[in-house]
């Protein structure tokens, strides 16, 4: 077979492999992308999907195998430098500096100018119509590092949205999108399509690929398992053409919690930085969804919650005591872990391996007669690898080369490490392959099965239908609405969460 | 929806004002202080004098600011400077002796500090980027270098500048221009296109993203190594336009010049509100931090309240307290706007 | 007579105008003596801070295995120890300027004095100053030979009724000469003297007082003899009219003395005694070393 | 899918042994070239000195570690050294006349010192964290200090100690145990147990968590002040262990006791492979990055090649040449795992 591109194609890989060190990642895989058309790639977590599309970006140079680009084999350039050949890629990863300002963000490396010098004040415009486009509201000269997780997503896409590309690859844009942004981001990409971009795009979230692709690839472990067209699909055949078997009930049932258990949380006029007069209970053995918009101050809340933010007004106590935490160890001590959205800035040390992740917030477990043991926390990992289903071909690498996915399982297990009996989880499945969200949701299931309370704050609004016992709807920083029974669906949730109705709760 | 209006354009500017606003209120403080303890601190004389003295410092810690900004820094500064003069100084001897005295012997002069400075500069960015080798060590390395070579060149003792060519070199130091003493002019305008250089063009831009995150910046085109290299020349440069406004000062250069003149710098630097860790760079705070330094000395030498023994505990807490009181109230000019 | 003798030369380095002197003459001397005696080996080490010095000595006796000492102690009493191991090492030892408090350790003492170049001093301002006149003096960097001048001056002065406006320390470097006179300078309107101790110092003062056009107010007595100074002197500077002997050569005669010591057929041994004597237009000649740096 | 098989166990452990490897290999050529400038070089007595003389340094290295892999910096080491030793021998020359000479007064002088250094790391960590002003400035502040303090008390001159009562203080600097001198056993001891509180306890990891991401850090339930705060604490106990066996080796402190031994104990930290950044800090490195740049000293005094003025400028090759020598080791077996 000659390296023919496939008819009309404008990006494409043929044969690629690639190999880290010894460790293959990738097995002569063939994929092209079309003028136009929203061409998507799943597979489980460390399937090489981000491996692939930084192949096809000039980030990472294929072992072996060609990129056909416009027709022509290319070696593209690396370092984001085939942008200027219009390849634009967002990465898994935010990929922001956060000193600087989100105008500067958005034009870094292409700026504008007059006069020789900086255009600020175009770039200013610029920046605030694109931001106005995605209906983002932050403040085209606020600091990246002010911004919340979703913000920067934003902000990254903006960026992208703001080079002339040809082909724009996104690596799972939503994964900390809620479903308004999502939508909003949609219709960015089919305005892009309508004029002839060609968009390759990961997600671990199969209606999305449903809604928006024409094309599908799937891939496992490294090797291609097939490219179809999207109308020939179903959710249940690509999630088991991607896990290999067949997946029943993504959601385990749900088990309604004792009417009499006690409240274990009870949060009252809580007030702090982007939120204000917050109330709401917990009980044990519940599972309490937090649903809302991107900067709604659900995150703003579990912070004051667990002291990384000092309320200022409100009380909190904790089964029956009032507590006022200060600090992450005093909480942690009290049983409530806090797993943050943000594992790259908050959540892992990107540059240690995986055994001093997942215990470094457990340390003092694994001394005996204050030293560490080595043997503690190796068995620790190995539990946590059994139990998450962590993937490292290499053991030793850095956490910043594992998988999103698996640097996501690894947050998770770091985040169990503590045995907490009141866990609030941010974003808890961001990237994370459907086979393994299965595990993690019967993982949460347990937890509230063996009488431990559960908050999970999530913009994937089906996992806090299906995991919820009730739902707590934020707005702009208050709460609007408090769901139970069968009114948990995304309908109403919206409906909260836009203001179109306000809640009864006071 | 959109937030974008004349408003926060307006509180932007006052956050921006505030942030700067910290270094400034230390230095309106110290000045002061200085009044208050001597009023002849705000005398014309002295206020030129210091103003001209703070040039030396100041220009070397514009350059200094990108430095620090990309990530970077540059322990070799004072030597270099010395080096620097040094050979300016065996350079125009050269030239009288062999072709007698004119305005081309000066030039001659300035031109070969002008090449050694981007050549120092150079070296020091390479052996950073492309010898991968710590910026702490290749500068601790070239500034022993640059010290011993000094000492070398002068045989221990001191180089002066033929009394002919100083005669024609002088006024560049002494002499004024509309009232402004021409080191101040020349420290005005570096810190001007210091300034642009950091808030109006991609260069300044590339600093600051290169030191808040290498990789972001790499992965965004950004040629690091090339941004970091330019950042150790432009440092080179100012460390050469200060020599040439302090070679005709004293006409002499010895092994004991610049000393201590990259704390210095990078003091002022930081006094400014730069980040030591890179990242986020101020030129105008760098400029204040160098006129803070030399009001310290300053003040120490116009009063005698004090043990002389003590001066160095009397500049470190002013030190201490002036980056204190400028956190203060760049804490709470930061609050909506953390800088990091 | 041709056994091999190894001396040892351990001073500060150069970090100032005087000590870069002092290096120079060093060094002059080496080159001289090596040329002169086939088996006269000369190892000079320079050090940094009286830690370093100790270590350079330690240093010569291990590993140069010398025969001689010749020491300009950084600081006295930090020395006496590693100097007392060379002598101990069979080592003959030969101190220069500072002495040690233990002076059963040194066979030959050559010495500076630190004391009377300020005594010195204090006696010519008062020739040409009387009660009411005011000077300033600019010090060195705080060590004990800064504080031994200065003490011997103000001894000297004391009395005479003038008074000292104020004292600050430049650090024996010109740059600082400079912009502490030109701060004394703006705080005093009527000053008659500079006593600026060393003649790095004095060259900076002498500037700041040209850039104030106040050369006619008042002269400037520096110290150690350099050559830019005494060449003023000789011809007649005003400013800086005399000069206080503080020679770095004094290193030079000590080393001659150390090689006399295996050269010459009787031991060697003493105190001599160099002495600040003050330099002026009528005997500047004899102190001119047009070739030396300093 | 299980990770933790034997075989990338004895591949990680291969991986560590060639990062160390690469300081190592430098220390090695080092000795080699003092070899054959000078045979005696590695003579018993000239080892010993070196060991001996290395340990002061060494052990502020080993402090200066922590405070650096925990993200900070500490400029006031020297300075601090100075002002401990010249407290310790005032208080014992004070006791020796109120009381007499005794063992007891050496103690006295050990004690005041360890509390002396706890207090003064104390200030430092209390400043940079509470204060929330950087590090450089509040340690460059006090570095003034603490030099002034000492030149204030001892008048401008040098602070002695009672010859008797250094007659039974010597033997601390001056004996050996099992032909060991006793400063050379502080020094093992000292990175013995920095190298494991670096690597076996949980502070150690939580240092490498905060120079890492002070933000990780801080979401991980560590007490990221204190942590700060130990370091500096730890930085001050390693100065004044410093300062202990200092002391009766030459009896005396002064305003030049500790010049740039700041510099001197960064430059080993970082010689050691230890990241200037933070977040990665290595003992090992750190005393053998003390055992070169002691070397260096005492190899220049081997030799007459070259001139005096022109050691620094060596040291300077040297150093630049031992890290880029080490970084060549150390990218080798990078590649796989980029400490950063
Ligand atoms: N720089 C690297 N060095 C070593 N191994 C790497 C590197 N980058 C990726 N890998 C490995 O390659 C495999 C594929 O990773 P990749 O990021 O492509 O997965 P993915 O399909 O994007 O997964 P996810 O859905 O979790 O994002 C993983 O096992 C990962 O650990
Ligand atoms: N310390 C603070 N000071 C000022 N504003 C803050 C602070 N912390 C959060 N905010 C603001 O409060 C709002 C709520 O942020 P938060 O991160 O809690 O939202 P969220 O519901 O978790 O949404 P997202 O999905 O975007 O993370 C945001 O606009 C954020 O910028
Ligand atoms: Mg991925
Ligand atoms: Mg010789």
């Amino acid at each position: 077979m000659s390296e023919a591109t496939p008819d009309g194609a404008i990006l494409s890989a043929s044969r690629v492999s690639k190999s880290f060190g010894e460790i293959p990642v990738l097995f002569s895989i063939d994929f092209d992308v079309r003028p136009g058309e929203v061409h998507a790639i799943i597979g489980e977590n460390g399937a090489g999907k981000s491996t692939l599309i930084k192949i096809l970006s000039g980030f990472e140079q294929p072992t072996s195998g060609s990129i056909i680009y416009d027709g022509d084999r290319a070696v593209l350039p690396p370092n984001g430098e085939a942008e200027a050949r219009g390849i634009v890629l967002i990465h898994q990863e935010l990929n922001l500096a956060e000193h600087l300002s989100v105008t500067d963000s958005i034009f870094l490396g292409r700026e504008l100018h007059r006069y020789g010098l900086l255009d600020l004040k175009t770039m200013r415009e610029r920046a605030r119509a694109i931001l106005d486009r995605l209906d983002v509201r932050v403040d085209p000269d606020a600091r990246i590092s002010s911004l919340s997780v979703a913000d920067k997503q934003m902000v990254e896409i903006a960026k992208a949205i703001n080079r002339d590309a040809r082909v724009l690859i996104m690596d799972e844009p939503t994964a900390v999108l809620s479903v308004a942004e999502t939508k909003t981001l949609f219709e960015q990409i089919r305005r892009l399509t309508e004029q002839g971009v060609a968009i390759v795009f990961i997600s671990h979230k199969l209606d999305e690929i449903m809604a928006l692709a024409n094309r599908v690839t799937v891939l496992r472990d490294g090797q291609l398992i097939a490219t179809m067209n999207t109308s020939a699909l179903t959710p249940d055949s690509i999630a088991q053409m991607m896990v290999g078997r067949e997946l029943s009930n993504l959601y385990p049932p749900k088990k309604e919690p004792d009417v009499d258990a006690p409240v274990v949380l009870s949060v009252r006029g809580l007030s702090a930085p982007g939120i204000s007069n917050v109330s709401f209970d917990l009980r044990g053995g519940e599972i309490l969804g937090f649903a809302g918009l991107i900067g709604s101050g659900r995150t703003a809340v579990a912070e004051a919650v667990v002291g990384l933010v000092v309320p200022e007004e409100g009380e909190i106590s904790l089964n029956g005591q009032p507590v006022a935490f200060s600090d992450v160890r005093e909480s942690l001590a009290a049983g409530l872990a806090y797993m943050t959205k943000d594992r790259k800035g908050r959540g892992l040390l990107l540059n240690m391996g995986l055994e001093p992740n997942l215990t470094l917030a457990t340390l003092p477990k694994h001394r005996r007669g204050g030293f560490l043991t080595a043997s503690s926390e190796h068995q620790a990992l190995e539990r946590a690898v059994r139990r998450f289903d962590i993937r490292a071909r290499d053991p030793s690498v850095g956490v910043g080369q594992l998988s999103g996915g698996n640097q996501q399982k690894l947050l998770l297990a770091k985040c169990m490490e503590s045995d907490p009996d009141i866990v609030i989880m941010d974003e808890p499945t961001r990237g994370i392959d459907v086979g393994t969200k299965q595990q993690i949701y019967h993982i949460i299931a347990a937890l509230a099965a063996e009488g431990k309370s559960v908050i999970v704050i999530s913009s994937e609004m089906q996992e806090v239908i299906g995991l919820s016992h009730r739902v707590l709807v934020m707005r702009e920083g208050r709460m609007a609405g408090l769901l139970e029974g069968a009114e948990i669906n995304e309908a109403e949730i919206m409906r909260y969460a836009a203001g179109v109705k306000q809640g009864e709760v006071s | 929806m959109s937030l974008a209006s004349a408003g926060t354009d307006r509180l932007r500017g006052m956050r921006i004002d505030l942030k700067t606003a910290g270094p400034l209120v230390a230095l309106i403080l110290l000045c002061v202080l200085g009044y208050s303890l001597n009023p002849l601190f705000l005398a014309e004389g002295n206020v030129s004098n210091l103003l001209t003295r703070s040039a030396f410092i100041g220009i070397i810690a514009v350059g200094a600011t990108f430095v620090i900004t990309a990530g970077g820094i540059d322990l070799s500064v004072g030597s270099m400077a010395a080096f620097i003069a040094g050979m300016m100084i065996i350079v125009m001897n050269w030239a009288v002796e062999s072709m007698g005295v004119s305005v081309g012997t000066v030039l001659l002069g300035i031109g070969c500090s002008l090449i050694l400075g981007i050549g120092a500069g150079f070296i020091n960015g390479f052996l950073t980027t492309k010898g991968k080798i710590e910026a702490f060590i290749v500068t601790l390395g070239t500034m022993g270098i640059y010290r011993s070579l000094i000492t070398y060149f002068a045989n221990g003792g001191t180089l002066s500048l033929d009394s002919d060519a100083r005669q024609i070199y002088r006024p560049i130091y002494y002499d004024s221009l509309l009232g402004i003493p021409i080191p101040v002019w020349v420290f005005i305008v570096v810190a001007l296109i210091g300034w642009v250089l950091m808030n109006r063009t991609a260069f300044g831009r590339y600093c600051m993203a290169i030191g808040s995150s290498e990789h972001v910046a790499r992965y965004s085109a950004i040629k690091v190594d090339r941004v970091r290299t330019i950042t150790y020349i432009l440092q080179g440069l100012c460390v050469s336009l200060a020599t040439i406004i302090y070679v005709p000062r004293l006409g002499s250069a010895s092994s004991a010049t610049g000393v201590l003149w990259e704390l210095e710098a990078i003091a002022a630097v930081i006094i400014g509100g730069t980040v030591l860790k890179g990242g986020y760079g101020r030129i105008g705070g760098t400029v204040i931090g160098a006129l803070i330094l030399t009001a310290i000395g300053n003040i120490l030498n116009l009063t005698e309240i004090i043990s002389n023994y003590l001066n160095g505990a009397v500049q470190g807490v002013i030190i201490i307290a002036a980056v204190y009181l400028q956190r203060g109230s760049f804490r709470a000019g930061r609050k909506k706007t953390p800088a990091q | 007579q041709d056994e091999q003798v190894r001396i040892g030369v351990s001073i500060p380095a150069a970090t100032h105008g005087w000590a870069g002197g002092l290096n120079w003459h060093a060094q002059e001397a080496e080159s001289r003596i090596e040329a002169q005696y086939d088996n006269i080996d000369i190892v000079l080490v320079t050090a940094d801070s009286p830690g370093d010095q100790a270590s350079d000595i330690e240093d010569l006796i291990s590993v140069q295995q010398i025969d001689a000492l010749v020491v300009l102690p950084f600081e006295s009493d930090p020395l006496v120890e590693p100097v007392r191991q060379a002598k101990e090492a069979g080592a003959f030892i030969t101190v220069v300027d500072r002495g040690l408090p233990d002076t059963s350790i040194q066979d030959v003492y050559v010495a500076g004095n630190n004391s009377e170049l300020g005594s010195v001093s204090a006696d010519y301002m008062m020739s040409r100053l009387s009660e009411g006149d005011n000077i300033v003096i600019l010090r060195g960097i705080p060590t004990v030979i800064d504080t031994e001048r200065f003490d011997a001056f103000m001894a000297g002065i004391e009395g005479s009724g003038i008074n000292v406006l104020d004292d600050e320390f430049a650090n024996w470097n010109r740059d600082d000469g400079f912009e502490v006179m030109q701060d004394f300078l703006s705080r005093f309107p009527d000053i008659d003297a500079v006593w600026a101790q060393d003649d790095d110092i004095a060259m900076g003062v002498v500037e700041a007082i040209r850039q104030a056009g106040r050369e006619d107010e008042m002269f400037v007595v520096g110290g150690a003899g350099m050559k830019d100074v005494i060449q003023g002197i000789m011809e007649g500077n005003e400013l800086i009219p005399v000069d206080v002997l503080y020679p770095p050569a004094m290193i030079a005669t000590a080393m001659d003395i150390t090689v006399a010591n295996f050269t010459s057929n009787g031991p060697v041994q003493g105190e001599y005694i160099l002495g600040a004597p003050l330099i002026t237009q009528e005997n500047a000649e004899q102190f001119y070393y047009p070739d030396s740096p300093f």
